[in-house]
């Protein structure tokens, strides 16, 4: 875990308003893990006062990057950065996915900004390993595929791709799915992974989720991102040490 | 630059430097020692232990608000015997004094949880955190409730020789009001202050964001209060306090001082820069340094009113 | 867009839309008339008038602090008898609820002051500051005395008809309590809230920043306490609640009324934009409209917990 | 009384750390007169919450010049912004100084940043007023002659021009001063408005100061900004409202 003050490179937009942030960050990017997080100072004003949590997105030689839309003042602020301005950087943090291990063909499956954390995901894959991908939006709006390969796409109202969640796709697709030795690895919204968990359990697919919580710390020592686990009835985890990626089993959502 | 002397007492207790770290925004001192290096540090004051593990609120926990946050952790923590087998081996690599936050729901509890770790020679304080439900009289704070707090103060002093700290609320209409019971009973010190009760709410779904409903204020929102609080029983009471709320940086730990503060806690900031203590403690230095301010503790109480 | 119904009740006292503006925050009205059209406000609450006109105290008075700030104004008044002869004419030009906030220093005092501005048919309704010194009890406040609260609830409503709205301290343990004597006694409406007391130093000087050493911390850095303070009341007292504290946007109104506000009070937010209320008051048309809200009264006390 | 959005033209850094902000506000450049001022929101955030009290400095057709160096977060803020931000400016605020009247010279007196709300004085005398500057400072870095003419200066350390307070320059060329009908516009800090106070009642002269005052509103509402009245002792004057320049007659220093 490390605090840098790292200059923004280049601010990028991406079509539907998306942001990708350029960051000069040698220290992070030799260290990070797909799916690790950093939690970011985006200003130092009280306003707004806490860190904010962000996905690395990618990696390019020193350079990380950070995708994101404005939601709120902290991806506001960071949104307007220019070249040569810096942002106070505490990473890497928390635990990222299991790349290694016993599969040939990695599954991703995003909702949304929850594409945030595949692109590096995809470049740090063994080379022994294949990957596709299934992307869900509400609406075309919302499906974000940058950095991603073999992508299959859902749209709650059907103005993209397959009309339906991306769940009903993975289930179209089961077959040409059950046939390799998949494993997958997700993020989205709640109702995304809740659905996703049934459908990985029923088919008995491997399968690692990245999730969210509201954070203050993000390091682990201010008991602010509980999660319950199935494994601890009297103790809940923490998203941002024992996670933000979990096994699916190992969660309730 | 000369040499300072950065060593404070707080009644009893000697500390090399003012800066403690306050209780449940340091967990048990490991996180933040890949921050900072504890040696330097003031103290440590650990997050409220009870008697039995507990879990804590579901989510959500924590709510940012304008230049403060909510929190409703719900005293999550491991217990004390699992913090004297599992926390304190950790914390004996340090030379780092180490305060120990009692939080109960019972004032025997409170009593039984000291009993059980007085003799840790690790531990070199207590801190009562009275900011609790009590769970006998309704749920009621015991530390909004003059008799509760006098008697906590009596009963745990009287199962330990340490240094025994309670922990003041600022949700009363005169905090010195306390203060002046804790002195009566023998409490060795007090700590303020602790959140202000505060909430907020989701308005589209109408619920509260905190699962809990309210949670404790807390970050530089809430300074202006602290600082008045501290300065309250500063003017009518003699008592040792150590003044929390808000502080960010080493300006704000001299206007504690200078209020009446002997030492101060760091919480929230923690969250914001875990190396904060660290840096303050170098910017008092050269502070007093180029103020030819010899011993720091002259400016506890130093204000001209 | 349809047409939203943003009429409230506070009581007996019909109001056109929920937002006032704050005693203290707006004068008597005049300069504000030059930001925005008072025909269109929900209403005005005067500056705390007391029976003879005071100065006030000494600067300093105002100091900023993070997301807030201090006053200490010290009541600074022209007196009821020339706000009768002066500042009431001006107000006569305008079709805006006039409610009239009383300052004092003896539960006499609160009365006189009643009975002189009640015939003043311009003035709708009374709001009674309670934050003030009890010159007979050695300067306590009254604020945080339930008796005194209670009886000066009593005798200000045995001399009006108009509606009597006591402004409650949240700097009390529990502000319910205070909430439940002013029903008892007759009071049809609290104001919530004042206030927390707060104070600055400067660290070179070891002076208090203000004159008068402490001051009411207000801003958006009290709008989670705020927020408590009115859902502690709704949640035990069935009394209207008019909510006050740090509210700066459309959003901050919305989640007053949820916690059980029935109308609301901008403070410090009109120094910061003296339009505020104009675009808030849009700004509320605006999301009724587009969310199928009809009465905006409805959404008073929506909670859900 | 406006509030409007003006977007930033240019920032000119002086010497000394003196920074000049040129605003395109012709709203307000119309209608400003010297020594009324403006209270600026410097951000949108709630740091800092209040907006901050600038004299004009100076003005060129639709363009207005604030004057100030960074002291706190508000300057802080204010001195980053670039070409084409916007600031929110509150004014004209409180009343000028009287350039009128029965006097041949204005005899300008500041100190340190004193000297800001003066080169719009001078651009706004009477074609048939003369103008001479003593400009005093604590040091030369202090000194700050922009947009003066016909100065002099005193630093309190001597280096630069007369060693002594800008008072004792001025009793230095009182026989100068005594010479002609003059009116003395002044603004500094405290202790030099004090003594420049006692200085013109022994000496007879007219004079005019601005002063500062911690502020909320900036416009009469909040109450924040006393100043002892010598006219009524029963009540404070406000540096807002009936300030901020004054007679010097009319107010306790
Ligand atoms: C481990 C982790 C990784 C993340 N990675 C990314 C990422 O790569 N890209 C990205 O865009 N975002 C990511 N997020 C979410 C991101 O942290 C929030 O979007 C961000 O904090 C919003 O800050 P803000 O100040 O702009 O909005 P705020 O003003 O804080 O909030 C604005 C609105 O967004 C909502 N909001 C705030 N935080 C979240 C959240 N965590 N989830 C959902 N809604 C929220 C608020 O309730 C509010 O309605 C991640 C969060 C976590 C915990
Ligand atoms: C009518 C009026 C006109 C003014 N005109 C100018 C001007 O033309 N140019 C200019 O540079 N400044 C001017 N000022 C002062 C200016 O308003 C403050 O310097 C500014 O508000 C500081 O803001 P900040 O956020 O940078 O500093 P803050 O963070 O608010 O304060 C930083 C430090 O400066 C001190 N400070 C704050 N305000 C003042 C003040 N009013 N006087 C002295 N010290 C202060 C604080 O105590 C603190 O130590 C004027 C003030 C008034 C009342
Ligand atoms: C997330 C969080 C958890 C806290 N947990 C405890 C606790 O367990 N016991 C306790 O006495 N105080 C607890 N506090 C209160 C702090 O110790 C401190 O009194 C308060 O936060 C004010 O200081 P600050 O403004 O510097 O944060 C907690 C505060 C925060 C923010
Ligand atoms: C400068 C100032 C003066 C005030 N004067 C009074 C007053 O005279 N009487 C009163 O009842 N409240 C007074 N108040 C309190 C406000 O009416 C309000 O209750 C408080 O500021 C909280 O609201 P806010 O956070 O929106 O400002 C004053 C507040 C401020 C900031
Ligand atoms: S965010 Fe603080 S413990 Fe997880
Ligand atoms: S600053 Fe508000 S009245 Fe002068």
């Amino acid at each position: 875990m490390l605090i840098v003050k790292s200059p923004v490179e280049k601010t990028i937009k991406l079509e539907n308003n998306i942001i990708l942030l350029k960051v000069y960050a040698p220290e992070i990017s030799s260290t990070i893990k797909p799916g690790q997080f950093l939690n970011i100072l985006v200003s130092d004003s009280y306003s707004p006062l806490l860190r904010r949590p962000f996905s690395v997105c990618d990696i390019e030689g020193d350079f990380i990057f950070l995708m994101f839309n404005i939601l709120g003042e902290g991806t506001k602020i960071l949104a307007q950065k220019l070249k040569g301005e810096t942002i106070n950087i505490l990473g890497p943090l928390g635990h990222g996915f299991n790349i290694e291990g016993d599969y040939n063909t990695a599954v991703i499956v995003a909702g949304g900004l929850g594409a945030a954390p595949f692109p590096y995901f995809v470049r740090a894959l063994p080379k022994n390993k294949k990957n596709i991908s299934f992307v869900g939006g509400k609406n075309s709006n919302d499906v974000i595929t940058y950095g991603l390969n073999n992508i299959s796409v859902s749209t709650d109202d059907g103005t993209m791709g397959y009309k339906g969640t991306v769940i009903g796709l993975l289930n179209e697709n089961l077959e040409l799915l059950k046939k390799d030795k998949i494993k997958i690895f997700a993020c989205g919204p709640n109702p995304m992974l809740k659905a996703l968990k049934e459908f990985t359990i029923i088919n008995k697919f491997e399968c690692e989720i990245s999730i969210e919580s509201a954070m203050a710390c993000g390091f682990g020592i201010c008991q602010g991102c509980p999660v319950e686990s199935t494994n601890t009835k009297d103790k809940y985890s923490l998203v941002c040490k024992d996670g933000p990626v979990f096994n699916v089993k190992d969660i309730v959502l | 630059m000369n040499k300072v002397d950065l060593s404070v007492n707080v009644g009893s207790l000697k500390l090399r430097n003012p800066i403690l770290l306050a209780s449940g925004t340091v967990g048990y001192g490991n996180e933040m020692s890949e921050f900072i290096d504890l040696n330097k540090i003031g103290g440590i004051v650990t997050k409220s232990l009870s008697l039995k593990p507990r879990k804590g609120n579901p989510p959500q926990r924590v709510v940012e608000t304008s230049a403060g946050m909510l929190n409703s952790i719900g005293l999550a923590n491991v217990g004390v015997e699992v913090f004297l087998k599992e926390k304190i081996p950790f914390l004996k690599n340090y030379d780092v004094p180490l305060i120990c936050n009692i939080a109960a729901s019972s004032i025997e509890e409170y009593v039984e949880c000291t009993k059980i770790l007085t003799g840790e020679e690790t531990i070199k304080a207590f801190e009562i955190n009275v900011s609790c439900p009590n769970v006998k009289e309704g749920g009621l704070q015991f530390g909004n409730d003059l008799n509760a707090v006098g008697e906590i103060t009596e009963k745990v002093k009287a199962c330990t020789n340490k240094p025994v700290i309670i922990k003041l609320s600022p949700n009363v209409s005169y905090i010195s009001e306390f203060a002046k019971v804790v002195k009566q009973e023998g409490g060795d010190a007090v700590s303020a202050i602790n959140t202000l009760v505060g909430t907020s709410f989701n308005i589209f779904s109408k619920r509260p964001k905190l699962f809990n409903v309210t949670g404790g204020l807390s970050g530089p929102a809430i300074k202006p209060v602290a600082l008045a609080k501290v300065l309250e029983i500063k003017r009518s009471v003699e008592i040792p306090i150590i003044g929390i709320g808000g502080i960010m940086n080493w300006k704000d730990v001299i206007e504690f001082m200078i209020v009446g503060s002997s030492a101060i806690q760091i919480g929230t900031a923690n969250f914001i820069n875990p190396k904060i203590a660290d840096e303050i403690i170098k910017d008092l230095e050269n502070y007093c340094s180029t103020n030819g301010i010899e011993r720091i503790s002259e400016l506890t109480g130093s204000y001209i009113i």
